[in-house]
């Protein structure tokens, strides 16, 4: 069962939390947080062809007060740093993020020794659900980021895991 | 207290409950189903206003232009308008109602929206590129 | 090329000692004997630019007022750290818009320690935040600039990054 | 007409359009100092996505900076990776073969059209419509597809090397591009112009909303469609010809209102004439090799080197100094948005906060572009 980091609520019945889960895994708002390249293929899967919707997550809310899910999908800078942590504050509980692209996993193409401005990843910030490598990572890729947090929320595959080969 | 007037007493209280447990009720059950009443913090700011993750700066307590509160009014005139055309909508298919009762209603909203003619030579719903003169 | 010769012409009155013979275009600063300012035509195919003129930083902002009354405009502020000669040096790229082309690169040198150079932001506005950026980068101060603050760096930074001697 | 008003200062309050705003189109934050729906003083704040991108360039060679041309300005990528690879040419003097200049041009004009189409699905976006992302995206995707089966990636090329390009295009691509032509010019009109270039709300949104005259245009240095839209005839194809570009006969669409609406005609009539380009580039594709050749280790003379192109949003510039060895001493990118956004403070005073918008999407943005 997901959620070991989401905290418990008062009343607690199994089969009533099933039911809740499957309703917060297949209505995922994401909040429009796109930083940098990785924010395009994001507007691409929320396109027509790679198509976010069927998953029940194309209502990209700009406020975080109304968003479930936080995809960093860019590169976090020093002078960003508290803006970010802000609007991670400012979600409401149940909340998940997802690290899209190198940059948010672990500062990606920036993560050099000269590097003097580039936080090293979306993980030193607040705790991360699901990464998603790649640079940027293709919108099959988010796709597949957003069926891993359905399962670790449900607990359940809702797709037959493709096999590589 | 005859029985019709009792069981009309009843209708309406029953409406009154249910809209009630419709208003109330969602907060109630949130209250209990959501995960917890505090959310996890990274830099305390969970109450900050939003403002695209900046700081506010200063505060929204200051005097705002006028125009805002013309709108409300004609607002208000055209809600209260709306009002009194209820009871009219219900009448309306009765026999009785007669064309010269037509002309009421339309005498009655053409005095009202007189307001719109006011506000409109007013210069309200205009709004002009302003240059600002920095003393 | 009526244009190039006459922004050379414009611009050699603000040089009266004689500029050296124009130096082969690409051979590097130091080979050649210190070049006195002044104004050299340069293979605009190889180097991209038509002018180069070399100025002391005082100056910068005569050659921005003429380039200015001739209809050009500036392209970009580049700082440059020449470590090992203990100096700054400013470049200023200006171009045509529309019309026919030439490209004219002024460049300053400045001492290390104490690198100030007048802004020239009053005549182009474009400057503004281009001598922002290079004094965010290079910690060049451009005397009287109207605002000289880092740009691109959060405020409390206290390093000048693109210097040769930083390394986090 | 424009009212003048005399202001006290505590009649105002400051709002931040900040780093997280649906149409910053990225991290871009301006300070608005507000006297109700006006805006008294705009003053962009930027560096929120700055990336070291000319602190790495010093720090590797020459052929390790091509990954990072794509990550400035990832809608038109190729013209970034086109720049670089045109600078550092000039200063080696390496010999690109006529087949690779074919092929970069065709390839950068394809990306040119993804970035309009981008724009303009962005641009729409920001004034409330959906349904034109929809069928933009559509259309880019194509676009997309071409270049990956070419490319390799779909959105951060590095297809340009020292000399030609990675590999030869097939005649499968050159089949598919010929294809997209013609699909995009059926749909062009009905779907883009008639839906929505003549449609009444967009016209009421943007028209007469921020003028922009030529002399602001020379005095802030912005180039491309915000230059163009002002009357301004620069185009560096055109003007600083590079690459084999006289070889093809296309014009420079260019507006003299300055408002908001001849940027936006800008970029349409420039998809038109980037598919032209494209045409005649594939009509007259030489055969040969598409890598010349180029030292393995490069190491320019030292000297001064400068190379303009013109990328969808205006000319960038590369300002290079060698100083003989492998590394790169010193580049400056001149990004064009950089200088196209200065002019934002003083054409927004005493706009809506709603036309600024829409002035701001119609210069086109893209954040770490400006903050490199």
């Amino acid at each position: 069962m997901g959620e070991e980091n989401v905290p418990a609520s008062i009343v607690q019945f199994a089969q009533l939390d099933k039911l809740l889960n499957l309703g917060r895994a297949n209505s995922l708002w994401p909040m429009t947080f796109g930083l940098a390249c990785c924010a395009i293929e994001m507007m691409c899967t929320g396109g027509s062809r790679f198509d976010i919707s069927r998953f029940g997550a194309e209502v990209f809310r700009p406020s975080p007060r109304q968003s479930d899910v936080m995809i960093v999908a860019g590169t976090i800078n020093k002078k960003l740093e508290l803006a970010v942590k802000t609007l991670y504050d400012q979600m409401p509980e149940p909340k998940w993020v997802i690290a899209m692209g190198n940059c948010a996993i672990c500062g990606g193409p920036f993560k050099v020794k000269e590097n003097y401005n580039v936080v090293e990843g979306a993980d030193k910030l607040f705790p991360v659900d699901v990464y998603i490598p790649g640079c940027p990572p293709r919108p099959e890729a988010l796709l597949e980021g957003i069926m891993m947090l359905e399962e670790k929320i449900t607990g359940k595959r809702r797709w037959p895991r493709v096999q590589p080969g | 207290m005859d029985q019709v007037v009792l069981t009309n007493i009843i209708y309406v209280t029953i409406f009154l409950i249910g809209a009630l447990l419709f208003g109330f009720g969602p907060i109630i059950i949130v209250k209990l189903l959501s995960p917890s009443s505090h959310t996890r913090q990274t830099a305390g700011r969970t109450d900050q206003l939003i403002e695209c993750g900046m700081e506010p700066i200063g505060s929204a307590w200051i005097r705002f232009g006028i125009i805002y509160y013309l709108y409300a009014l004609i607002f208000l005139a055209f809600d209260v308008d709306v009002l009194f055309l209820f009871p009219v909508a219900v009448a309306y298919n009765s026999p009785e109602l007669g064309l010269r009762d037509f002309y009421e209603i339309l005498l009655f909203v053409a005095i009202l929206s007189l307001a719109i003619v006011y506000a409109w030579r007013k210069g309200v719903f205009t709004w002009e590129k302003k240059t600002y003169l920095h003393q | 090329m009526g244009l190039v010769e006459q922004t050379q012409a414009a611009l050699a009155e603000l040089f009266p000692e004689p500029a050296l013979p124009a130096a082969p275009a690409g051979e590097g600063d130091q080979e050649a004997p210190p070049r006195q300012a002044g104004v050299v035509v340069t293979d605009a195919a190889r180097h991209g630019s038509h002018l180069d003129v070399l100025c002391r930083p005082d100056q910068v902002v005569a050659v921005a007022r003429v380039l200015d009354q001739d209809g050009y405009f500036l392209e970009a502020i580049s700082g440059v750290d020449w470590l090992d000669k203990g100096q700054f040096e400013v470049i200023y790229d200006y171009n045509r818009l529309g019309g026919e082309h030439c490209r004219v690169t002024v460049r300053a040198l400045v001492d290390r320690n104490e690198p100030a150079v007048p802004t020239i932001s009053g005549v182009f506005p474009a400057a503004d935040w281009h001598e922002r950026e290079t004094f965010d980068f290079y910690g060049i101060r451009f005397q009287d600039h109207p605002n000289l603050i880092r740009i691109l760096l959060p405020e409390d930074a206290d390093f000048h990054p693109l210097r040769k001697d930083y390394m986090p | 007409m424009t009212v003048p008003v005399h202001l006290r200062h505590d009649e105002t309050f400051v709002l931040n359009l900040g780093p997280q705003h649906p149409a910053t189109h990225g991290v871009l934050r301006v300070k608005l100092t507000m006297d109700g729906e006006y805006i008294v003083k705009a003053e962009p704040v930027l560096g929120y996505i700055h990336r070291m991108h000319e602190k790495m360039a010093e720090n590797g060679t020459f052929a390790q900076f091509m990954p990072n041309t794509a990550r400035m300005d990832y809608l038109h990528a190729l013209a970034f990776n086109h720049g670089w690879a045109l600078v550092v040419e000039r200063a080696a003097g390496i010999e690109v073969p006529e087949r690779a200049e074919y092929i970069r041009v065709i390839t950068v004009e394809l990306n040119r059209i993804a970035s309009h189409l981008l724009w303009w699905a962005a641009f729409l976006l920001d004034l409330g419509g959906f349904t034109p992302l929809l069928y933009a995206f559509d259309d880019r995707e194509k676009i997309i597809d071409l270049l990956e089966r070419v490319t390799g990636s779909r959105l951060t090329y590095c297809y340009l090397r020292f000399g030609g390009v990675y590999n030869d295009i097939d005649d499968e691509f050159i089949a598919g591009t010929r294809d997209f032509i013609k699909r995009l010019r059926g749909r062009m009109p009905r779907l883009y112009h008639d839906l929505v270039t003549h449609n009444i709300i967009l016209i009421k949104r943007i028209k007469d909303i921020g003028f922009v005259t030529a002399e602001q245009c020379r005095r802030y240095g912005a180039t491309g469609p915000v230059a163009r839209g002002s009357g301004i005839d620069y185009d560096i194809r055109k003007n600083e010809p590079y690459s084999v570009y006289p070889e093809f006969d296309f014009d420079v669409p260019v507006f003299t209102e300055g408002d908001s609406m001849a940027r936006y005609m800008v970029r349409m009539h420039e998809m038109e004439q980037s598919m032209r380009i494209i045409e005649q580039a594939l009509d007259k594709l030489p055969g040969g090799p598409v890598m010349g050749k180029a030292p393995k280790v490069l190491k320019p003379e030292a000297g001064y080197y400068y190379s303009a192109v013109e990328t969808a949003r205006g000319s960038l510039g590369h300002r290079l100094v060698c100083n003989g060895d492998k590394n790169p001493y010193k580049l400056k990118l001149r990004s064009p948005t950089f200088s196209n956004l200065s002019l934002f403070g003083e054409v927004a005073e005493g706009m809506l906060l709603a036309d600024a918008l829409a002035f701001m999407g119609s210069l086109d943005l893209v954040i770490p572009e400006i903050d490199r």
